[in-house]
């Protein structure tokens, strides 16, 4: 126990690593690996792919918001050459269908629970790997088809999916009512549910992986707060996903067989036959809201279980509360079940249910607030490093603050008649996904990578990215507020002939410069990863040093995680302990008066 | 089938202590069972289905809730296990009857929001559509539904 | 605090400890997690079916009778899976004292009755889709309203048949299925002109709405009918009154025509003897005459010539008058066929390929409830017309939606079932493969339990 | 490098409060129009502006303390200027439980404050005096719609009753994506959609609601000034979703007799109703 090197930069032999392997060995290494760090790592580059294409489709939303019909720079010839290099409006209902799409499903869910969660759920509990490791590789290969449809969805007619990510029926049930409600849509509603597989299959794994298999010593109250994200997030996935997927199919099966859930009666689009019908176009959102909404804290409470662990770290500092975060995070959970109607405000819902939505919603403001006043808590008398991954986690703290905020204007029933379906709504989610989410994901994979690849990334570079991504995602998402004010609606391929929302075209365009100028500083980020993965400095087991059980392991770890068995004295966040000379505490480390105790035990 | 699936010292401890069930509770269990659905089953064809269906139909789910009880705590062995089956069960029950609760004030009393459309091509009772003023008619006066 | 060793099949890195927060193995841990998912699963879906199913007009939800659900059936089939929720259960019990013979007989009795519910459910899809009972696509026989649209498929469906009899009877079949076809002919024929016209006409003649919406009731209620529309049996007789007062206004000028018509053509036969007769007299007179006719004999030539002509004229006149006549009785004749055919449609006759309306439908409200059956569906099953059942598109999606996901995952449950007794005996240490499929089982019993009274008794 | 940080952060309530403020108080030149749309209802927008206000007020002065201690944090604890020991602490719990009470009040009491408004706007839809001739008593009657607005793929279809006050009979009248209402008076629209979803969006009068198929909703207004304004499809109804705009003209109550006269003879010269042409 007492030999376990920490913070060394000489490089750590690696569990089996072999000088040649065949290719039967190299497919049950890499691809179809049942070791959760290999899943982890290909959920990461998987949704790391997806997140260059989610980003591109979004340049396209902003070229057309900023120039609308003017032609598209570079690839608008290849595109559209039949409209003369312009895009055309069915494309555009398309970009932001599959931007969402692709960013919600294929990006912010699986690299949160899919990479971040396969990856540190062992690692961070002391276990060699999930509780079914099968289970787990196939979660990650159900991804596939859901990949595959999605992609092949983009060369059915329409060229995507364009009813929305929420596909509302009926434009998403009568396969005539738009040029891509046909095949693109039904590809589109099976990629979603095979990605609802898989986050299923991943859950209750995930679930009985943390329930049961932790190390000893491990209490629940001991987990790292990443752990208790990655814990709840999983509950929220097991109740809430099978309600879309029971959606998903009533949905394909209106559109297929010609059953009618819903589909009013008489309703017609394009001169299509009228529906049968005698179903409801509002069961869709309540069924596909039970399951959205929780979605949305499944987007963000991992992110901040890691921002937590990264701000406690750097901040040389235990997490200040560590038990009302805990309790916040499962209050976040509970009540975000009973919130779904606040997405329904205006769709014809009852409006009395409406009033009880609305108490709810502002009540699920609360949690977020003590999350929020903890990090500011844990920062007061910290000694803060500002390293890359710090400022990303600080940057999440300043983000999610607007993006909490704003969403109490939209829980204010009466206001949300006026910016529902606006761009209030657009910057109050980016806000909490991309200044949040996205801010915590590039954090942690400044914060791990050292653990996941054996190198450190360079921090020079990594900061450039930061101030960058900052500024730029500041100047593309702030602005949205105040056209949330004029009522500009989200999904207007052209809005500027509308008398009131004529003159917000130079505001647009400074919108879309800086997105333009977001993705473009990504380039940075990716050449520093991939350098970095081939010729970034080595590191020891501890280049933090973090107290976590993963730090205790090889950098990187090698098969079975841990080559002593970890036993844990303490919680995650004992920075800075009068204990010890160290300011940091692992949890394995006895505590003096055990040490001798405890040597036989640790010893292997 | 799993290598962790596979019994390990944690499911012999488990199963390890005192014999419950038996045989003759199965049975018995059964024999509700059968009797439960017989009285469901004469129910729904007595008189009292007729006069107040509403009457009826929550006792048939009374009965429902009964049967589903009995086969959880003597078949799945919920009545012998330890505290965790309240973390395992109740959660998911309580969510899914809050959900078809929350569904039904709003998508289940829609019929009185129908329009006109709807309601010209409602399948309605044909008793109904013989005096054609009915759909609706309390609350818009002055609306009538056109024949084409 | 429960520590466990952690057994990894391949190689041998440390074998970790672990502190488990739940007594029991990860196996079914997961199991009842899995099983949590499966309570949202089908509660989204009995929600839908409750919301959709309340929130239809008021008393337009079919009844178990309208759609051949029989409760009978489903308690049958009730009844089987409570059996295999015990006999898995005794599958347990064995296995965990080690007897494993008695385990794989228990397991496989399960299975066996697994298979039987699904048998059953089989049949009693087999009974929906006989009648084209199924959601819309891809041509479902369902309509959800009775009304011009439901008419027109009817008429489409009958000249269909038509057209592939009389393909058929081009081939020159085998005599007695040409007989048979023949009849069929005579059938659609029949109902084309006598059930289908005769409705058209009806309701392209009347002002009132209130015939109309009859018509049309009664008009699918005969099709197929429901016990909620058992009304149209008055709406038959009502229809049968106007067709027998129609056959009675007809009686009286039809017969005036008929002694018309034989007045005249006794007038035109005794003209046409006169006229013979005279042609005879004038031919002898003729020749009696010879070459020089006398001046008497010319006088009575031309005066027989004369009569000849009136004979004639009188001939013609009355042949004409017939001809008009028989016209107009034909004319008459041809409404009089129509009533009558009508009439034989309703109350029966020699001349009626179909059996009269009135028998085909039988109305028992004896009991609690109203109960129908017959109709020209059930009668002739190959005339497969569509049918009017109100709601009927969305009584269909549901149940074949709950009822189609049990199933599958009774299925999944016997594949499972079949897999853990191929791969070894059933003794204590595999007593929680038993356990974890059991529990599986038993929620599809659960399921079961509340889909049982939703769909079959409410 | 700390001190650099700290002053990028504190640009966030800096620049943020900055660009919030200026279109709201500054609402002309560059910054016109960039604000809440000019309000003509005679009580809805003002209710729903104070409440966003009463929101915005909150939750700036949130948003501006959380960024100014964030920045203060930064700056002192910066670990190369810091020489003070690490305060170690777990936590506080009067300070937990006094920072998730005070939120927590407030929020219940914006939530109850705005509830009136709530049933005000979806809710409690105008009425007509009943047979006692008294507004306000319990047999008021429903005031009928003055028009109803059929949205579908990609227009907006309104149909007048007509003198007799009945829709669905020969006196109506059809215009398509231009409603006018008169200045002054408490309008009801009856609203419906024949295909899919659309969304019956009034920027100038603080009012959306989503039309939905199969399902006959009403909305209430009272416009207090006359001109010309946005109808806007605010849900997303297919690809020429951005096109289906229509136009809401406030009349003078004389303009708007007028309008009705005039548009009921062109339509009795010009045959084709959009209701025929459709069929």
């Amino acid at each position: 126990m007492s030999d376990i090197p920490l913070g060394t930069t000489a490089p750590v032999a690696v569990g089996h690593a072999k000088p040649s392997m065949g290719v039967g060995e190299f497919l049950s290494t890499y691809v179809f690996s049942r070791d959760h760090k290999v899943i982890g790592i290909q959920f990461l580059f998987s949704t790391l792919l997806w997140f260059l294409v989610g980003g591109l489709l979004a340049l396209g939303i902003r070229w057309q918001l900023a120039w609308p019909w003017s032609n598209m720079p570079i690839i608008g010839r290849m595109l559209f050459s039949a409209q003369g290099g312009q895009i055309s409006p069915e494309f555009y209902t398309m970009l932001f269908t599959m931007h969402a799409t692709v960013m919600i499903f294929f990006v912010i869910i699986p690299i949160l629970a899919g990479a971040f969660g396969n990856f540190l759920i062992p690692l961070m509990i002391g276990a060699d790997d999930m509780a079914f490791p099968t289970l787990n590789m196939l979660s990650y290969w159900f991804m596939w088809p859901a990949f595959i449809c999605i992609g092949l969805s983009f060369f059915a007619p329409g060229n995507g999916a364009a009813a929305g990510w929420t596909s509302y029926a009926p434009l998403s049930a009568i396969p005539e009512a738009a040029p891509s409600s046909g095949m693109a849509q039904t590809l589109w509603l099976l990629g979603i549910t095979f990605v609802g597989v898989s986050s299923m299959m991943g859950s209750v794994n995930y679930l009985t992986t943390i329930i049961q298999m932790r190390a000893p010593g491990m209490t629940m109250f001991r987990l790292p707060l990443t752990i208790w994200g990655m814990f709840i997030t999983a509950i929220l996935q097991a109740f809430a996903l099978p309600v879309l997927t029971a959606a998903g199919f009533m949905l394909l099966l209106d559109r297929t067989i010609g059953t009618g859930f819903f589909l009013p009666e008489m309703a017609t689009a394009n001169n299509a036959a009228p529906t049968s019908g005698g179903g409801q176009p509002l069961l869709w959102q309540h069924l596909f809201w039970f399951y959205s909404h929780p979605a949305v804290y499944i987007m963000i409470l991992p992110a901040m279980g890691m921002v937590s662990d990264m701000i406690s770290c750097f901040a040389r500092k235990p997490i200040f509360g560590y038990k009302p975060m805990v309790y916040s995070m499962s209050g976040i959970a509970g009540l975000g079940f009973i919130v779904w109607g606040h997405h329904m405000f205006v769709s014809g819902m009852n409006p009395a249910l409406g009033m009880t939505f609305m108490v709810s919603t502002m009540m699920i403001a609360l949690p977020s607030a003590v999350k929020t006043f903890n990090w500011l808590g844990t920062l007061w008398g910290g000694k803060i490093h500002y390293t890359t991954p710090m400022l990303f986690s600080i940057a999440f703290v300043s983000m999610f603050v607007i993006g909490g905020l704003s969403g109490i204007f939209m829980a204010a029933t009466p206001v949300d008649q006026m910016i529902h379906d606006t761009y209030y709504i657009v910057a109050h989610f980016h806000y909490v996904l991309f200044g949040g989410t996205a801010m915590g994901v590039f954090g942690a994979i400044y914060f791990w990578f050292p653990k996941m690849f054996g190198r450190m990334m360079n921090d020079s570079w990594g900061k450039v990215h930061f101030f960058l991504t900052f500024i730029f995602l500041n100047g593309t998402f702030f602005t949205m507020h105040v056209l949330g004010a004029v009522g500009f609606p989200r999904r207007l391929a052209d809005p500027y002939h509308y008398l009131t929302f004529a003159q917000l075209q130079p505001i647009n365009q400074f919108m879309t410069i800086s997105a333009i100028g977001m993705v473009t500083s990504q380039i940075i980020f990716a050449i520093n990863f991939f350098y970095s993965m081939f010729y970034g400095p080595r590191v020891g087991r501890n280049p933090w040093h973090a107290n976590s059980l993963e730090w205790m392991a090889p950098s990187p770890p090698g098969h079975g995680n841990f080559d002593f068995q970890p036993v844990v004295y303490r919680g995650p966040y004992e920075y800075g302990s009068p204990e010890t000379d160290d300011d940091y505490y692992p949890q394995t480390q006895p505590p003096p008066e055990d040490r001798e105790a405890s040597s036989d035990e640790g010893d292997h | 089938m799993n290598a962790h699936d596979v019994s390990t010292d944690v499911a012999s401890d488990a199963h390890g202590h005192e014999e419950h069930g038996g045989n003759a509770k199965y049975l018995a269990v059964f024999g509700a069972l059968v009797v439960l659905t017989a009285i469901s089953f004469f129910l729904a064809n007595s008189s009292v289905y007729e006069t107040s269906p509403v009457v009826a139909r929550a006792a048939m789910l009374a009965v429902s809730c009964a049967k589903a009880l009995l086969v959880m705590l003597f078949f799945m062995h919920l009545l012998w296990e330890a505290n965790w089956k309240y973390v395992l069960t109740i959660p998911a029950s309580l969510m899914s009857v809050f959900l078809v609760l929350m569904l039904v004030p709003d998508v289940g009393r829609r019929t009185e929001k129908y329009n006109l459309e709807r309601w010209r091509h409602a399948s309605e009772p044909a008793q109904i559509q013989h005096h054609q003023a009915g759909h609706g008619a309390d609350e818009e006066p002055h609306e009538t539904p056109d024949e084409h | 605090m429960a520590t466990a060793a952690h057994e990894h099949e391949h190689h041998g890195h440390i074998r970790l400890e672990y502190q488990p927060a739940l007594p029991i193995p990860n196996g079914k841990v997961c199991l009842w997690l899995f099983l949590s998912t499966e309570i949202m699963f089908f509660a989204a879906l009995i929600g839908a079916y409750i919301v959709l199913r309340f929130g239809a007009p008021a008393g337009t939800w079919p009844g178990p009778h309208d759609v051949h659900v029989i409760e009978t059936v489903g308690a049958i089939n009730t009844f089987v899976l409570i059996c295999s929720s015990v006999t898995i259960v005794l599958a347990l019990e064995a296995a965990k004292q080690n007897k494993s013979g008695l385990a794989r007989m228990f397991l496989f009795l399960t299975l066996a009755l697994g298979t039987l519910f699904l048998g059953i459910k089989a049949f009693e899809y087999k009974s929906k889709f006989d009648h084209g009972i199924y959601p819309k696509r891809p041509h479902s026989l369902v309509y959800d309203k009775a009304d011009m649209y439901y008419l027109q498929a009817v008429r489409q469906r009958l000249q269909d048949h038509r057209a592939s009899i009389e393909k058929e009877l081009a081939a020159k079949p085998a005599k007695q299925k040409a007989e048979v076809l023949r009849q069929r002919l005579d059938v659609v024929d029949h109902l084309l002109t006598h059930y289908v016209a005769w409705t058209e006409r009806q309701i392209a003649q009347s002002d009132d709405a209130a015939w109309r919406f009859a018509q049309f009731d009664m008009f699918a209620f005969y099709i197929y009918p429901l016990a909620r529309n058992a009304a149209a049996t008055s709406y038959l007789e009502e229809d049968l009154r106007v067709v027998k007062e129609e056959l009675q206004k007809l009686a009286a000028p039809m017969a005036k025509l008929q002694s018309e018509i034989e007045k005249q053509k006794k007038e035109a036969e005794e003209a046409g003897a006169r006229v013979e007769a005279l042609q005879e007299q004038i031919e002898e007179a003729k020749k009696k005459a010879g070459d020089n006719p006398s001046d008497e004999q010319k006088t009575a030539i031309t005066k027989l010539e004369e009569e000849l002509a009136a004979a004639t004229k009188q001939q013609t006149e009355a042949t004409a008058a017939m001809k008009k006549a028989s016209t107009e009785l034909q004319g008459l004749q041809v409404q009089h066929k129509a009533a009558e055919g009508r009439r034989q449609l309703i109350e029966g006759g020699s001349d009626s390929p179909v059996p009269s309306l009135k028998s085909l439908v039988e109305v028992d409200d004896s009991g609690p409830h109203v109960k129908v059956h017959g109709g020209l569906n059930e009668h002739f099953p190959w005339l497969k017309l569509p049918i009017h059942i109100p709601s009927g598109n969305m009584w269909a999606s549901t149940y074949f939606l709950l009822t189609g996901f049990h199933a599958m995952h009774v299925a999944v449950g016997l594949l499972v079932f079949v897999i853990v007794l191929l791969t070894g005996p059933l003794n204590r240490s595999r007593a929680n493969v038993v356990e974890n499929i059991g529990l599986y089982w038993h929620f599809v019993d659960l399921v079961w339990i509340f889909l049982f009274p939703l769909l079959y008794l409410f | 490098m700390g001190r650099f940080w700290s002053l990028l952060f504190l640009m966030v309530p800096v620049l943020g409060t900055a660009v919030m403020v200026a279109p709201m108080v500054y609402q002309t030149g560059m910054l016109a129009g960039h604000w809440l749309p000019e309000d003509i209802s005679a009580y809805n927008g003002h209710i729903v502006d104070s409440l966003f206000y009463l929101i915005l007020g909150l939750t700036g002065a949130i948003f501006i303390a959380t960024g100014l201690v964030l920045f203060a944090f930064m700056w002192k604890y910066d670990a190369a200027k810091n020489d003070e020991a690490v305060k170690y602490t777990h936590g506080n719990h009067v300070l937990e439980v006094v920072w998730s009470i005070l939120p927590a009040g407030t929020l219940l009491f914006i939530a109850i404050f705005q509830m009136d408004a709530w049933a005000n706007s979806k809710m409690r839809r105008p009425t007509l005096p009943g047979p006692d001739g008294v507004i306000g008593t319990s047999d008021d009657i429903p005031k009928p719609p003055m028009a109803l607005v059929t949205g579908r793929q990609f227009e907006w279809r309104i149909q007048y009753p007509g003198e007799d006050g009945v829709l669905q009979t020969p006196d109506d009248i059809y215009t398509v994506n231009e409603l006018h209402v008169p200045v002054g008076e408490e309008v009801v629209l009856q609203i419906e959609a024949e295909d899919v979803l659309h969304s019956f969006f009034l920027p100038n009068l603080r009012i959306k609601q989503d039309v939905v198929p199969g399902m006959r909703q009403f909305i209430w207004f009272k416009p207090i000034k006359t001109g010309t304004y946005d109808i806007v499809c605010a849900e997303l109804c297919g690809w020429g979703h951005y096109k289906m705009r229509g136009r809401l003209v406030v009349d003078t109550p004389a303009q708007y007799k007028q309008w009705l006269v005039d548009t009921f003879l062109e339509q009795e010269t010009t045959t084709v109703r959009p209701k025929e042409a459709e069929e």
